[in-house]
Formats: structure tokens, sequence, C-alpha cells
């Protein structure tokens, strides 16, 4: 497994060459795709020789802090080569289907540059043995995500929204940040397995051991787009499309859920930690779910989806479901990307992206509209597609780690989700057709089929029936975490399949039948105005942060300007005033000056004679 | 006594002084019989050759130890030697200052007075006598109010040799009431005398009155050197005069008030009682006047150092300027004396060096300038464009008196400051002073440098540059900057020949 | 005791470049060619000296050591004072040295646009280079002091005469402040001469350290010395509230002077600190810990707060660089392995970052003729390199991992969260801050509509490129591999702290 | 009352009337003569202190010569002119501080005894000067001639009229 | 013993000395500035001789003095009457207050 190095190595290799080569600027597309179709090449290699291998980590010296030698190097668990593969595989996948999508962009070669890069930044994120590593890849991949979202920087809303991804992320990095410190100082180390050591041997006090494993959520908050860091991720959505589906769909917001589960030795002792993430996915899933509801761009849904699914993954972390989250960022990865892909292929043919000015799509783009409708029902937990699977598994853990609220929710969430996927797919692909489409290249239709298959089968590595391939393979995790695996009770599924059904149904009555009335997109009232107003958060944000750093920093500012300033300049002026003063005394009398210096003299007589006892 | 006993003195002892005083009477009959229209820059020459002999003079006896004839009114001991030293090069340069080009002309009188004046500063710096003190410090005080107002047709002249003269009035008179009291006090005229009869018990019963008189002698000195706040005077004089005129007054005057200020100081009043009772073994005594005038001197000192340059911050005529520079100058230089350091005499004769170097130059800058018009900051406009290499001399002589490193002044300074913090306790209110000053002198040294490099100039034309102010301004220039890289040029000369503890020696 | 003269020959070298400037006509097309190769010298000296220090040997190396003179007092003549001409490297210095050189010579290719007498600048400027050198390859408090006060007075002049509208008044600035501190630390030094009888930095630290100095220095005493020293150095640094002058340096002085002051000079009062501060007072600085890491986190989050409203780029820089100097008091205030280097990695990585910004800010002047946020927007379309370069060093500067402001400010958070968590987790809150002012700034430059305005300019040039791809890739390589900063530190060691 | 006392109040008053006179009249010439009155009084204490030959160098060279050359400079002056007044609050000043001085003087020397007189004094005074003046004191001596010489050098450079007369610039 | 005490001379001379001062603070003319300040300096004279009756190991060393003292305030006074009449040719005026064009 020595050539795992070779992952990362190959897609900065495409960035370097595209950077640094113009005359191949035309091939940029080609480079990228086949250095990183090699590094998925590789994670294949790498995961299967797992299975015969095992665990596998490399490390080499960075740097030495005094005594302290800090180590780069890479390691191969479950858990990382299964990212590894989700990573590379859609990376590659993206790559193809955007040399037909970019093909007319002027910076088609800087945006595969930046799709190397990534690839690069997020494989050496998965490959971290150590927390310094993870959190430096970990702000890598988020400049990446901040210069692909910006990648139209000629449009405000662009700028806005990169700079917005960055600095929101940047919040949660932070307390990734203090939590690594924390952790430094606890145990000396920034390695993985000397912590989780130190952490399960008991070393580290168990309320530090709550607030550190809580930073760390803020980090993973942060990334992954939960409540309250979400509103980052929907404005992102001004990026490509491609990069949507890859960073902010299938890669990147997930490395959240990673991160999670990377460290989850450390939250397994907190059960404090446990339940903050639980709930916060909890309610970051039906938040953005019902936000979803009333969205009118087409990629904005799909956001506020991602937002929801990811906050569904932290919710089966939060309730010990390991394996439950980490199986559905496996199949997310796979039906959001294709969703995002299939988002992007309408966009490219009709250049439009609210839904209700789209329709009729389904015979315009029979391709799309088909794979679209697989992803779609893959997500809304349509029985035996891989979204079922997953989402069976988390409300099995939820229900059986006695989190029934939780559990309500997220029932009530995968309902919600059935019905705006449809919502949207009804809108956008049913009824008749106005506008002029044509269906994408094949360069595009290609890695779409290839996920579009995944989402169907990629269900099957987990199952109560043909067996726990996912789990079991994952309990071999180095770290002693106790994997909680609850057999879903016999209703469940079906319970979830009504539920799932029932929103489709519920949206085909609502967008196909009409029979329900209602009247979008202009006169919103109520709850409705606060839904598609995603809860004000934005504009709350905007109060309470940007309007109140301003205000402190024009305090500052004036601070600045008048008293630091101020005060130098009254020193000035009282020194000017002296001066003033002197000049006035010397009047050019010469009898004044023999006053002077006369009173000068009898002062210091008087003073001598007071003070030393003279009278 | 008889003729005997009058040639047994080592009169040698006083050949520098005689040769001046041979050349200004030399000079003066030369002056009358010559011809009115005749040009006297031969006259100059001829004084600096006189100047030039007394420093051999003086350089013959610098290891010749303590010398002291006629019942000790005359001393010539290494304190003396250095102090006249110094003394005769100022004195040289501003004769070469002085130096007329085509366009100018010199008075004979200009030249002889300059030369009697030296001569009573020589005669302070070696006097061990009031009297002799005082009628020393008379005939400089006297050559130098006609110095100032021999331009006789020029009312500023007129008007600043007229403060001179009764504001010099005045400090005579109060320093003469002084030493009228501590002549009353010990029945002795001289210092080393009184100095051992400081302790008795007159002296001890009236000891306030020695105080007294103490600060009156002081406040006359303080008048020469012009501390704050016996100093107003001296902006208006330096104005008024001629600058060489005003470049002597600063300098030479001021080195000979500084001389005298230090022997009165550390030998009648070292042992004299202070004010304050102490408790010793050997039963209730008083502690010594000179620590208990020392927060006196401080504050004159602290003072000084503040007006002179914040005042200095306000003014626009160059010469005025450079006044209350010498102002500032003269409060550094007090701060040794302020903190009783062991440093004191080698600090103050450095820094008086260095002082004399910049000075010097920087007043002959102006000089060469005040022929054109009244010197004002302004008028520095351009310099570099016009004459760069006056202007490089100009920038060094105010990066020195700034006391920036790689000068005469910054050593110096660094000297005074160690004199002020090598003592116990440290004197951090001195410190304090130097430092606020400082960084006060800054504003208006740089306001020059903001003038001659950054400001377009009024003027095309280079200055005209005589050959004598040349040879200032080169020797200036060399002096300070060597003296900034190698001061142990100067530091070393001092150790080995000016062993400044012969002043207490009886 | 001497080596060699290699350090004298290397301090002296910029003399070489000005005394042929001088003998150059003043109209000479060449003027300011040779005035660039007049930097290269050093540059190369340096190089060699920065190969030639061995690394695995603690201590001064290079020593060079002439008594220069003595100040005998008249009352005890057989104890002189002796001030030495005393040269030498650390670790730390050969770092400093390093960044001096190779900034001044980047600095003085973007001088080659000054067309008004290119001569003086020139020549200035290589007396600014000496005074920087000599500073950091001082072994002596005295030496260090004079080569200070040469900055001084070259940066004077070179702010007053080629600078922005307010030129004169940020060189009086400039001069106030920083002549108070330099007096302040001369004052500290001839407290330290007096009562050690010595200025040279190693045996002053060996002194210090031993107890039995206590009865030349009771504590106090040398509460008050680090306190001045504080003050010293923290105006060159600056510390808030002494850091107008510095806004006003930064905002008026031509760009050439801003990237050595920002990228050198300020790291003066850093190096200082480190220095002197560190090694002369431990026992003060560790007492005083606290009071220096709150004085830290108000100078981060100060310098990043009001640098989030200013509009104009030099402001954001300049009060951007006050908050980064704030990460350095933070790292020294932690006084750990950790914190202390990240200090100087800090300074370091500061230091080559700024040069960088106003690298590129010069270029923005030469194009666009406005730093001024507002007018412009959207310089990515048309000069994709600047803006890429921009963009780079904004990121630099928000401490992107894999650059060298990350490990820098990494490294110190690091310390200062083993000492005092509590100030800890206020000050993470400036790298947030930092991360807004800065994209604000960088993005508002290069993204967003593109003014039509300024059509028609071109991207970076030759002499524009070469600079800029240098630093940046100093900037990555030590972010990549910081070893390259800590072998040669050897921090411990040099500082005699640590273990 | 001995006779030498009374003596004293005499001269006493003589000199300070003098002074007051000087302080407080208008026109200059009868303050210069106000001040002959003084000079004179200190004469008389001279020889009450048995100094003979300073008494009489006072009256030559003060009442004598000093006097002389003033009203000379009165005469050659604007001599009509009364003494301008001046204002209160300069004065008040000055006289404050004069007061101050007078009284921290005054506290120190009231009561002063420094003990025996000295009994010789009148004896061949002028020769007993003469000697100290030769033996001691020959180099002030000498050194004073040089200040007259100064003096009389510069009285002449001052104040004689130049013939060529040409007026300088009025700028230093 | 003399039954006029030492004190009694000092106060005069101080009394003198305060007039002389007095006048030469205040009054106009440059011509009584002139010959106040020669008032102070006979105070000077009379306390030298004072004090060389009356004074410690009393001597002639006073007298002596004040005869330096007399001749030299007699030089003085020449020198200063010389220059008030420079200045009085120049500016027509002995009137100290309006000698004051140098101050700025």
């Amino acid at each position: 497994m020595d050539y795992v190095f070779l992952i990362p190595m190959l897609p900065l290799l495409s960035f370097l060459i595209i950077l640094f080569t113009r005359p191949i600027y035309k091939k940029a597309g080609i480079v990228g795709t086949l250095f990183t179709g090699a590094a998925f090449l590789c994670s294949l290699i790498v995961l299967f020789s797992h299975f015969a291998e095992g665990n596998y980590i490399v490390e080499a010296n960075w740097f030495s802090l005094d005594t302290v030698i800090i180590t780069v190097g890479l390691e191969v668990n479950p858990l990382n080569a299964l990212m590894l593969v989700i990573v590379t595989l859609v990376s590659f996948l993206v790559h193809i289907y955007s040399m037909g999508y970019m093909a007319n962009d002027e910076r088609y070669a800087t945006f595969f540059s930046y799709l190397g890069l990534f690839t690069f930044s997020m494989t050496g994120l998965v490959l971290s043995p150590n927390l310094l590593q993870l959190y430096m890849f970990w702000e890598l991949v988020g400049v990446c995500s901040f210069l692909l979202v910006g990648f139209y920087f000629y449009k405000p809303e662009a700028k806005a929204a990169a700079k917005k991804a960055f600095i929101m992320t940047r919040i949660g990095d932070i307390g990734l940040l203090v939590a690594i410190f924390l952790l430094f100082w606890q145990t000396g180390s920034f390695e993985l397995d000397v912590i989780f050591e130190a952490a399960q041997a008991g070393d580290i006090a168990p309320s530090l051991i709550t607030l550190i494993a809580i930073l760390i959520f803020v980090g993973a908050v942060g990334k992954s787009g939960q409540f309250p860091l979400h509103t980052w991720l929907p404005d992102a959505m001004e990026g490509p499309t491609p990069v949507s589906a890859l960073i902010h769909a299938a890669t990147m917001v997930a490395a959240g859920v990673y991160l999670v589960a990377v460290t989850y030795p450390l939250f397994s002792v907190s059960e404090v930690a446990m339940t903050t993430v639980a709930v916060t996915g909890g309610f970051t899933a039906i938040f953005a779910a019902t936000i979803a509801l009333v969205q009118t761009d087409i990629k904005r849904i799909l956001a506020y989806s991602t937002v929801s699914q990811l906050g569904y993954m932290m919710l089966a972390l939060g309730a010990a479901g390991y394996t439950a989250g980490v199986f559905h960022l496996t199949t997310h990865a796979f039906f959001k990307a294709l969703l995002f892909l299939a988002a992007g292929s309408v966009i490219h043919a009709v250049h439009e992206q609210n839904i209700f000015k789209m329709g009729g799509l389904s015979k315009k783009l029979p391709i799309t509209a088909t794979l679209f409708l697989i992803a779609s029902l893959s997500i809304s937990g349509f029985p035996l597609l891989a979204g079922f699977f997953s989402k069976d598994e988390i409300l099995a853990t939820t229900y059986g780690d006695g989190r029934y609220v939780l559990f309500a929710i997220g029932l009530i969430t995968a309902f919600l989700t059935a019905f705006y996927m449809f919502r949207l797919y009804f809108l956008v692909f049913s009824g008749n057709s106005s506008t002029e489409a044509r269906e994408s290249p094949s360069v595009m239709l290609i890695p779409m089929m290839v996920l579009g298959a995944l989402a169907i089968v990629g269900g099957y590595i987990q199952t109560n029936w043909f067996g726990t391939f996912l789990g079991d393979w994952l309990e071999t995790t180095p770290y002693s975490i106790t994997f909680v695996h609850h057999e879903a009770p016999f209703w469940l599924p079906i319970l979830a399949s009504v539920l799932s059904i029932g929103g489709i149904a519920l949206a085909w009555m609502m967008y196909v039948r009409k029979t329900t009335s209602i009247k979008e997109s202009n006169e919103r009232t109520g709850l409705h105005e606060l839904l598609y107003r995603k809860y004000y958060v934005d504009e709350l944000y905007q109060v309470v942060f940007v309007k109140g750093s301003r205000v402190i920093a024009y305090f500052w500012m004036y601070v600045d300007r008048f008293i630091i300033e101020g005060g130098a300049a009254v020193i000035t002026g009282a020194v000017k005033r002296f001066g003033q003063a002197g000049v006035k005394l010397q009047s050019g009398q010469v009898q004044t000056y023999g006053t002077v210096a006369f009173s000068g003299l009898v002062l210091v007589l008087l003073l001598i004679a007071v003070l030393g006892g003279y009278f | 006594m008889d003729m005997d006993t009058l040639l047994q003195y080592q009169w040698n002892s006083m050949m520098p002084e005689f040769t001046i005083l041979l050349t200004a009477v030399a000079l003066s009959l030369i002056d009358l019989f010559m011809n009115k229209k005749k040009d006297r820059s031969l006259l100059i020459w001829l004084a600096l050759a006189g100047i030039a002999a007394a420093i051999v003079f003086l350089f013959l006896q610098f290891d010749d130890g303590v010398v002291s004839i006629l019942n000790e009114t005359y001393r010539l001991d290494s304190f003396a030697k250095a102090f006249k030293f110094l003394m005769l090069i100022g004195t040289g340069f501003v004769l070469l200052l002085g130096v007329p080009d085509e366009s100018t002309s010199v008075r004979g009188e200009y030249i002889y007075l300059i030369l009697t004046a030296l001569l009573g500063g020589m005669m302070m710096a070696s006097s061990a006598d009031l009297i002799t003190l005082f009628v020393g410090l008379e005939l400089l005080s006297l050559s130098s109010y006609v110095l100032v107002g021999i331009r006789k047709n020029n009312t500023l002249a007129n008007e600043a040799a007229f403060k001179y003269v009764v504001n010099g009035g005045i400090a005579t008179a109060i320093t003469l009431f002084g030493m009228s009291y501590l002549y009353g006090l010990t029945g002795e005229t001289n210092i080393y005398e009184i100095q051992g009869l400081m302790g008795s018990d007159v002296v001890t019963d009236n000891r306030f009155l020695a105080v007294f008189a103490f600060l009156m002698i002081v406040v006359g000195l303080s008048f020469k050197i012009t501390a704050a706040p016996f100093h107003m005077w001296a902006p208006d004089v330096y104005q008024g005069a001629e600058t060489p005129v005003t470049a002597f007054l600063s300098v030479v005057s001021k080195i000979a008030g500084f001389a005298i200020m230090l022997r009165l100081l550390m030998v009648p009043f070292v042992f004299a009682p202070g004010t304050r009772e102490v408790i010793t073994p050997d039963g209730v005594n008083y502690e010594t006047l000179l620590v208990s005038v020392r927060p006196y001197l401080v504050l004159i000192a602290v003072l000084t150092i503040l007006i002179g340059n914040v005042i200095a911050l306000r003014q626009l005529n160059a010469k005025r300027l450079f006044a209350y520079s010498s102002i500032a100058h003269a409060g550094y230089l007090l701060v040794p004396l302020a903190a009783l350091s062991e440093l004191v005499f080698d600090a103050v004769w450095f820094y008086l060096t260095a002082y004399l170097l910049m000075n010097i130059g920087a007043f002959a800058v102006i000089h060469v300038m005040s022929a054109e018009e009244e010197v004002t900051v302004a008028s520095f406009a351009g310099l570099f464009k016009r004459s760069p290499y006056l202007t490089i001399a100009m920038s060094i002589y105010l990066l020195s008196l700034a006391g920036i490193p790689l000068t005469a002044g910054f050593i110096g300074k660094f000297e005074i400051f160690m004199s002020a913090l090598g003592t116990e306790p440290k004197r951090y209110l001195l410190v304090t002073a130097m430092l606020m000053g400082t960084v006060l002198s800054y504003v208006y040294y740089f306001g020059f440098f903001v003038q001659m490099y950054f400001r377009p100039s009024k003027h095309q034309t280079p200055v005209t540059i005589s050959n004598g102010v040349t040879a200032v301004l080169a020797i200036t220039v060399a002096g300070t900057v060597l003296l900034g890289i190698f001061p142990s040029v100067a530091l070393t000369f001092i150790h080995d020949h000016f062993q400044f503890l012969e002043i207490f020696n009886q | 005791m001497n080596d060699s003269f290699l350090l004298t020959i290397l301090i002296l070298s910029p003399l070489l470049g000005i005394v042929l400037l001088s003998i150059m006509p003043g109209d000479h097309r060449f003027i300011n060619y040779m005035g660039v190769l007049g930097t290269v010298l050093p540059l190369g000296l340096t190089l060699i000296v920065f190969s030639l220090f061995d690394r695995s040997l603690s201590g001064v190396q290079f020593k060079e050591y002439h008594q220069w003179f003595e100040l005998m007092t008249s009352i005890s003549p057989n104890e002189p004072y002796t001030v030495a001409y005393d040269l030498g490297v650390t670790g730390l210095s050969v770092l400093f040295l390093m960044l001096a050189s190779l900034i001044t010579f980047l600095a003085s290719l973007t001088a080659l646009r000054i067309k008004e007498s290119a001569k003086g600048f020139y020549i200035l400027f290589l007396l600014l280079e000496v005074g920087i050198l000599g500073v950091f390859a001082s072994e002596n408090l005295f030496l260090f002091f004079l080569f200070f006060e040469i900055t001084l007075v070259s940066m004077f002049l070179l702010v007053g005469k080629w600078g922005g509208f307010n030129r004169e008044k940020a060189a009086f600035s400039f001069l106030i402040y920083n002549g108070i501190g330099s007096i302040l630390l001369l004052i500290v030094i001839i407290v330290l001469f007096v009562e050690m009888r010595t200025t040279n930095i190693t045996e002053l630290t060996m002194l210090l350290k031993d107890t039995d100095s206590l009865e030349f220095l009771s504590g106090s005493t040398r509460t008050w010395l680090f306190v001045l020293l504080l003050i010293a150095f923290g105006i060159k640094l600056p510390i808030v509230p002494f850091h107008t002058w510095m806004v006003r340096v930064h905002v008026e002085a031509p760009i050439a002077v801003v990237m050595i002051h920002a990228g050198v000079l300020l790291k003066i009062g850093a190096y200082g600190l480190i220095r002197f501060g560190v090694g002369f007072f431990p026992e003060q600085l560790k007492e005083m810990a606290v009071a220096l890491a709150i004085l830290g986190v108000i100078n981060l989050l100060y310098g990043a707060f009001i640098a989030l409203v200013q509009t104009e780029l030099r402001s954001v820089l300049a009060y951007s660089s006050i908050s980064h100097m704030g990460i350095v008091l933070l790292g020294v205030a932690s006084f750990n392995t950790a914190g202390l280097q990240g200090a100087v990695f800090q300074t370091i990585s500061h230091g080559l970052i700024a040069a960088l910004l106003f690298l590129l800010v010069g270029v923005l002047i030469n194009r666009f003729q406005t730093t001024k946020l507002e007018e412009l927007g959207g310089v990515a379309s048309q000069t994709p390199l600047f803006a890429g370069f921009l963009l780079a060093a904004g990121l630099a500067s928000l401490g992107l991992p894999g650059m060298s402001g990350f490990i820098s400010e990494f490294l110190a958070f690091l310390g200062l969260f083993e000492a005092m968590p509590v100030i800890g987790a206020v000050g993470v809150l400036g790298l947030i801050l930092t991360a807004v002012y800065m994209l604000r700034a960088v993005l508002a430059v290069t993204f967003g509509e593109r003014r039509t305005l300024f059509d028609n300019n071109r991207d970076l040039t030759a002499v524009e490129l070469v600079p800029s791809a240098i630093l940046l890739s100093i900037i990555i390589w030590i972010g990549v591999y910081p070893q390259v900063l800590s072998n040669t530190l050897q921090l411990a060691r040099t500082l005699g702290i640590g273990g | 009352m001995t006779g030498e006392l009374l003596v004293f109040i005499i001269l006493f008053l003589v000199t300070i009337t003098g002074g007051l006179l000087m302080l407080n009249l208008t026109k200059v010439i009868h303050m210069v003569m106000a001040l002959v009155l003084t000079f004179l009084g200190i004469a008389g204490l001279y020889i009450m202190l048995s100094a003979e030959f300073v008494a009489v160098v006072q009256i030559l060279i003060y009442s004598g010569a000093i006097t002389i050359i003033m009203l000379f400079g009165i005469m050659l002056t604007k001599h009509t002119e009364a003494e301008p007044k001046t204002g209160w609050a300069k004065k008040g000043v000055v006289f404050t501080g004069i007061v101050l001085f007078f009284l921290i003087m005054f506290k120190g020397i009231r009561t002063i005894s420094l003990g025996p007189q000295a009994e010789t004094l009148h004896e061949n005074n002028t020769e007993q000067i003469g000697i100290m003046l030769f033996t001691d004191y020959v180099i002030p001596f000498e050194l004073v001639s040089v200040v007259l010489l100064v003096a009389l050098v510069g009285a002449v450079v001052l104040a004689k009229k130049d013939e060529e007369d040409e007026k300088e610039g009025e700028q230093s | 013993m003399s039954s006029v005490p030492l004190s009694a001379f000092l106060v005069t001379a101080l009394l003198l000395f305060c007039m002389g001062l007095y006048g030469a603070l205040t009054k106009r003319n440059a011509v009584i500035v002139l010959i106040s300040i020669e008032l102070m300096l006979n105070a000077v004279n009379l306390n030298l001789v004072a004090f060389a009756k009356y004074g410690v190991g009393a001597s002639i060393r006073g007298q002596v003095f004040s005869l330096f003292t007399i001749t030299v305030a007699a030089a003085e006074a020449a020198v200063g009457l010389a220059i008030l009449i420079a200045l009085y040719r120049n500016r027509a005026t002995v009137n100290v207050d309006e000698m004051n064009t140098l101050k700025k």
C-alpha cells in the first residue's frame, strides 16, 4: 500500500501542471480527468488492499517543537479508505462532467486546476493520521471551496457567497483549532491514536473532553452547514454546478460528518457531546427541510436538501450510529452528486434556475429526467434504493438509542424530503414544455449514469437482508469504538416507505394534479413567507454579526481617531502652548528677563529657606 | 615683595595667557597704526598664529602637574588646561569664521577683543581666587559686550549689546554679592583656603548664609552658561550679534562658564555644611551643601532642558533657534553636575568638545547664509540643491546636536546619560527631562532636514563660502564624525593628560 | 575570538553601492539599476552567512570582537567602561538577516519606478539597509542602538521626501515615536552598561540570569527596565496605543520603503522584544505575561476591527500589521517554546507577507492610481496574475495552512493555550476577524464587477512578477516545511530557555 | 548712644535717602544727583570701617568719574525727558520679589557676628592695600589693566561716530 | 569694640542692593538702569569692606577686592554708556521699554 501517497499527489500534480502550463490550456480537462481517474484507481486498489492487508500508516517527521516531533503521514483505515473512494470517484466523475459543462468557459483551465487542488486537499484531509495535518487540509478544502464558489468572481453574488462560505466555515474551524490546542496540551500530541488512547484511558478530565468534543463538532458544524452555521451552503450555489455536486454535496460538506466520525472515540466518552451532535443534527435536518419546501431555485432546494441530509447524518452519529452515519454519507454522496449534476444538466440546457419557469423537461431531456427521478427516489427513501437503506439505518439507530423525539423528527423530515424533492421534480420535468432545450452531451451524461447506478445499488452494502458488510468492515477500525447496531423494528421500513411514498403522492397531487390549489411564487404569506425567507436567519446574522461588528469597528476607529490620536494631539498641543507661552514671555523687554531671572533666584532661596527650616 | 620673589614663580605656567595678551596688545597697536582702508585679514592670521602658539605652549605644559603661583591665586592644573584647550580651539574657529572675503571686511577691534575675551575665559579657568576669577569674568564679559555691539550702526546689534550689558551687570552684581558673603564667612578669597574654612563653626552657624551665597554665585554663572531662568537674554543677544560673535558666546563663553562653575562647585563648597541635619556616630552633623542644593540644581537643569527645547520649537529665525538649542545643551551639560556623578568632569568636558565642534559648525553655516538675508529656518529650503556639501556638513552638525550615533554629540549624550544613571540612586528625573528634551529637539533639528532636502529653493545659486569658513566646516565636520566613530581619540587624550582630580589637590 | 570579518563585510556591503551611486552623475539612466545592484551584494553575502551558519552548534557564530573605546571616570580611572565593536549572529538573527536582505533586494526592484531624485533615494535606501543589517548582526547593545538610529534617520528622509501627500507629517510622526522608543532603549542600555559594565548581549544574558547579579539590579529595577524595553520595542512593533505613526507611514511612504518598513523594520521591535525582553528579563516577563497577553489580544482585535472598516487598502494593511503583531506579543507572553517559536515565525512570516502585499499595492497604485477600495473592483479579469497573487497574499495573511502565516499563528496560539487558555479563547476571535477584513479588502479589489475606468491595464511585468513569485514561494515553502526555520532558529539555544 | 553710632546713623540715612530719592524722583538728572548723595554716604561708611583708601577711591570714581560719565550720558541723550512711569503690575512683581529677598537675607545677617574686629586695618591702610596688590593680586591687577583697555577701546569703538557712517543693513 | 555692629553695615548694604536691583528692573531710562547696577555694586563693596573689618580672620583682602570691583564697575559703566549712545544714535530713545525689537 506504499503508493497511497499517489492518491493526493496525482491531483496535486494535475493542479500544478495546469497552473504552470499555459500551452495545454485547452487540454486542461483531459489532464485533470486523467490524473483524477488515476487517483480513483489507486483509491480502489487501496480499498481492496485494505480488505486484504488491514490498516496502514506511514509517518515522517515534519517539524520539531522543542522535544515534540510533529509528523505528517498517511493512514488508511476502513473509514478513510471508503472516503477516498467516494472522493476520488465523485471527483473523477465531476471532472468528466465538467469537460462538457464548462467547455465554453474562458477560464476552463483554471477551473480544472482548482478541482485538482480540491481533490488533493480532500484526499489529504482524509488520509491525515493527525489532527494538525487534518486541520491544514481542512482549511485548504475550505479555500478551494471559496475559490470555486467565487469562480464567477465578476458576479457580486458570487463574491459575497465566496466570502460568506469562507468566513462561516472559518468560524467553525476556529472551534476545531481550539480543540486541537486543548488536546495537544492534554496529551502532548496531535496523533489521533495517542489522543484516543489518552481519552479512553481517562487521562483527560471528562468535562474537558466534552468541551473538546463540542469544539470539534463546531468545526464540523461549520463545514457541514449545520445550524447555526448553515447559511453559507445555499449561497455557495453561486459556484458552477459541478462544484456544487463535488464540494457542496458529496465531499467537502460531508467532511464535517467525517470529522465527527474520525474523532468518534472522543465523542463516545461524552454523553453531552453525543446529545449535542444528535440534537443539532436532528434540528438541522428538519429545519433545512422546511426551508427547502418553498424555495424556487433548483440549486437552492438541493442545497437545503444537502443541509438537511447532513443533519441526518449528524443525527445518526449523535445517536451512536457510527455505521449509519457513514453509510448515509456514502449513499448521499451518490444521489446528491447525481442530483446536482442532473440539475446542472438542466441548467446547461435551459439557462434558468427558477423551477417555476421550467416544466415538461422530461420530454426534452429524457435521460436527465430519468436520472433525476432515480436520484429523487433514492433521496426520498423510496424502497430498495440506496437512500432507503441508509435512512432506515439512521431511523433505526435513533429509535434504538431511545431518542424518540429525534426519531419523530427524522420521520417527519423523511416525509418532507420526499415532498420537496418531488415538488422539484414535477415542476421541472412534468407537464408541458415551453422552452427550448437540448439534452446534454454524453460527456456529461455518462458520469450521471454511473452515479445513477450507484444511487440504486449503493445501499446494498449494508442491509439487514443481505448483510451488514459496511458495518462489519468499519468495525476493523483501529480505535475502540463501541459499535451499536440496532435491529430496526419490523414496522420501521414500512412506515418509512409509507411516508416516502406519501410525500411523493402529495407532491404529485399538488403540482401535477393540482388538486390543492396553492399559488406559489407571488404572494407569500405567514408561514410560507417565513420559510421562503429561511427563517430570517440571514437577516438576523446581518444585523447581529455584520452590523454588530461594524459598530464595534467604528467604535474602535473613533477611539483610534479621537482618543489615541487626539491624546497625542493634546500632548503636542500642550507642548506648543508651552512654547507659545515661552515666546510670549520672551517679550524683548530686558527688564522682564532680569525679573524672571531674579524671581527664579528668590524662589530657590525661598524654597531652600522654607524646606531647610531656616525660618 | 621684591623682584626676586616675583621672579621665583613659575611664570612660564602662564605662557599661553601671556601669548594671547601680547598678541592682543600687539594687534591693537598694529590696528591703531594701520591704514584705515587696509584690509584687516592679516590681523586675523596673526591672531590665529597667537592662538596656535598658545596651544603649543599649553601642550608643552600638559604633563606638568599642578602649578600654582602667587599664593594660589593662579593655578594651572589639568582641569584648567583641559578647558583652556577647548577655549583656544573654539576661539580659533571663531576667528576663522571672521576671515573676510572679497565682499566683506573685518574690524581690527573685533579681532583683539575676541582675544581679550579669550584671555578672560582662560584666566577664569585657571583662577583659584575669587578676585582673579571675578576680574577674568569681567574681562570676558566686557569684551563680549563690546563685541556684540560692534556693528554699531545696526540697531539690532545695539539693542542686543545693551540687553547684554544690563543683564550681565545685574548678574555680575548678584554674583559679587554672593562672593562678598563667602568672603565674609571665611575671611579668605582663595577658594582652596575657603574650602578648608568651610567646615568652621562660623560657617556652620551661618550655614544658610553660605547656601545663599552659593546660590547667588551660581546665578551669576548660570547667566553665563544660559541656564534657565537666567537664559532669557541669550536669544536676543545671539540674534543681534554678528554670527561669529554669537558662536563665540555660545561656545567659548559657555565653556568658560562651565569651567568656573565646576571648579566652584567642586572646590569651595564640597565640604560646606548643608541645610539638613544628619545624625552620624560623632553626633549631629550636616549633610554637605552640595547635597542640600542638589535638588535645585536638578530643577535648573530640568527647566533649562525643557525651556530650551520647547521654545526652540516655535522659532523661525535660525540664530534664535540655535540660541534656544544652545540653552538646551547647557541643560544637558548641567545634568552631570546636578547628578553629582563621578563622571562629571569627563562627561562635561567631552560634551563641551562635541558641542564646540557641532555648534561652531552650525553657526558657521548660518554665517555663510546670513550674507544674503536674515537667516530663518525657511532660508534653508532647497539648500541641498544649491550647495550639497554645505548641506551635508549642516546635516552632520544637526545629527550630532540631536545626538544621533556616529557623531560626537551622541557619545557626549551617552556619557551624560551614563552620569545620570550611574549614580546611586539613579537620577530618573534628569533622565526623563533629557529624554523629553531630546525628542523635542528632533522636531526642530529634523525640521532643517525637511527644509534642506525636501522643500524647493527660492534661490538657485550656490552659497558663497569664504576660505576661513571652509576650513572651519572641514575641521568641525571631521572632528564631529571622528569623535563619533573613534571617541577614544578624545577619551584617551583626556585620560592620558588630564587628571581632573588634580582640581581637589591643595 | 574573531572567526572572520564576514559580518563586517556584510553590514558594510551596501556602502559599496552608496559609493558607486554617489560618483555616478545624478541623471544617469542606470541609477536605478545601480541601486538594485547595490542590494544584490548584501543579499549574496547574507546567503553565504546563512549557508555557512552551523546549525548544529549553539551560541553565537561569526563572532567579531574589537574593543572600540573605553569610558574612564576621573574618580576611578582604573575601572573603565568598555564599549566593544561586537558582531555575531545567532539562529534568531541569521533568520532576520536573511529576511532583511531579501526584502531589501525585492523592494529595491519596486523602487525602479522612482523617477524623482532616484540617486538620493537609493543612497538612503542602501543606508537604511546598512542600519537594518547592523541591527540584526550586532552582538552588542551599543552597536544595536547605533544601527537602530541609522534606520531612524534614513527612514525619516525616505518617508519625508518620497512619500505621499502628507509625507512630512508621517515622517515626523515616525521620528517622534521612534525617537522616544530609541531613547528609552538607550536608557535601558545605559543602565545595563553602568551596572553590568558590558553591553555584550550574550554576556548580559548570562549575567542577568545569574542570581548574584540581583545585587546590581534589584527586582524592581529590572521590572522597570523591562517595561521600558517593552515600550521601546512596543512603539516599533507597534503596540496599541503607540501605533498611529505606523499607520501614517504605511499610508504615506513610498512603496519600496513600506515594504521594508512593514517587512523588516517593524520586526526589529519583535526581534528586540524576543532577544532582549525574553533574554534579559525572563522573570519579569513571566510576572507580566498576563498583561502582555492582554496587550497582545487588544492589538490583535483592535487592529482587526479597525481594519474591517477602512476604505483604503493601505490602511487595511496597516491595521492588519498591528493585528498580526498582536500575535507576536501573544507568543512572547505565553513564554513557552511553542509560543516563542510562534512569535519568531510570525515575525518572519508577516515580514514576507506584508512585503508581498505592499509590493502588490505598489502595482495597484502604478496601474490604477488609487488604493481606495470603492474605486477598485474586478481587477481579476484584466490582471489575473496580479489578482491571483493578491489573493494568495491575502490568504497567506489570514493564516491559510500551507503558507507561512498558518504555522506561526498556530504555534503562537498553541503556546498561548497552554499558558493562558482564556486569553487564547478571546484571541482566536481575531483569526476570524482577520479572515473577514482580509477577504473584504482583497475581494473588493479583485472580485466584483469590473470597472471600465481601468481598461487595458497590463498584468504583472517581469520585474514585478519575479519578486512576487519569490516571496510567495518562500511563504509557501515555510508553510509546507517550517523546519527550515526552526532548524536554523534553535530557539532554546538562542535564548537559553526552555531547557 | 556713642558718637560712632550717631555717625553711622547719619551716614546710613544719607545713603538710604539718596537711594530712595533715586527711585522716586522723576527727572533723570535729579536721580543721578541723588545717587551722588548715596555714594558719598558710602564713602563715609568706608571711613568708619577703617578703609580710608577705598573711601577716597569711592569718592573719586563714583561720586566723581561715574557720575560725570552718567551725566554725560544723559546730556548726550534726551536729557530733558522725565522718567516714564512703569506699569504697576511689573513694579509689584519686582517689589514683592525684592522684599522677599530682603527678608530672607535680613534674617541671615540681622544678628550676625563673626568675631573680633580687625584692629590694624586703619594703620597704613593704603600701604597694606598696596602690598597686597603687588604680592597676591599681581595677576588680577595686571588683568584689570586689560579690562580697562577693553573698556577704553570699546567705548571708543562704540561711541565714536564713524566718518564714513555707512549704515549697515538692518538685518543681522 | 565698636558700638556699631557688623549687621548694621550688612543691612545697609542689603538695602542698597535691593534698591539698586529695584531700579535696574523697573526704571525706564537706560542711564538710570545702568546707574542702578552701579548702586548694586556699591552695596557689594560695602559688604566687602565691612567684612574686611568685622569678618572672620578679618584682613585687608576685602578692601582690595572692593577696589577691583570699583575699577571694573567703572569700566562696565563706560562700556554700558558707550553702547547706550550707539543705540541712541540709531534709535533716538533711551527708554528701555522701546528696546524690544528682538523678540521673535
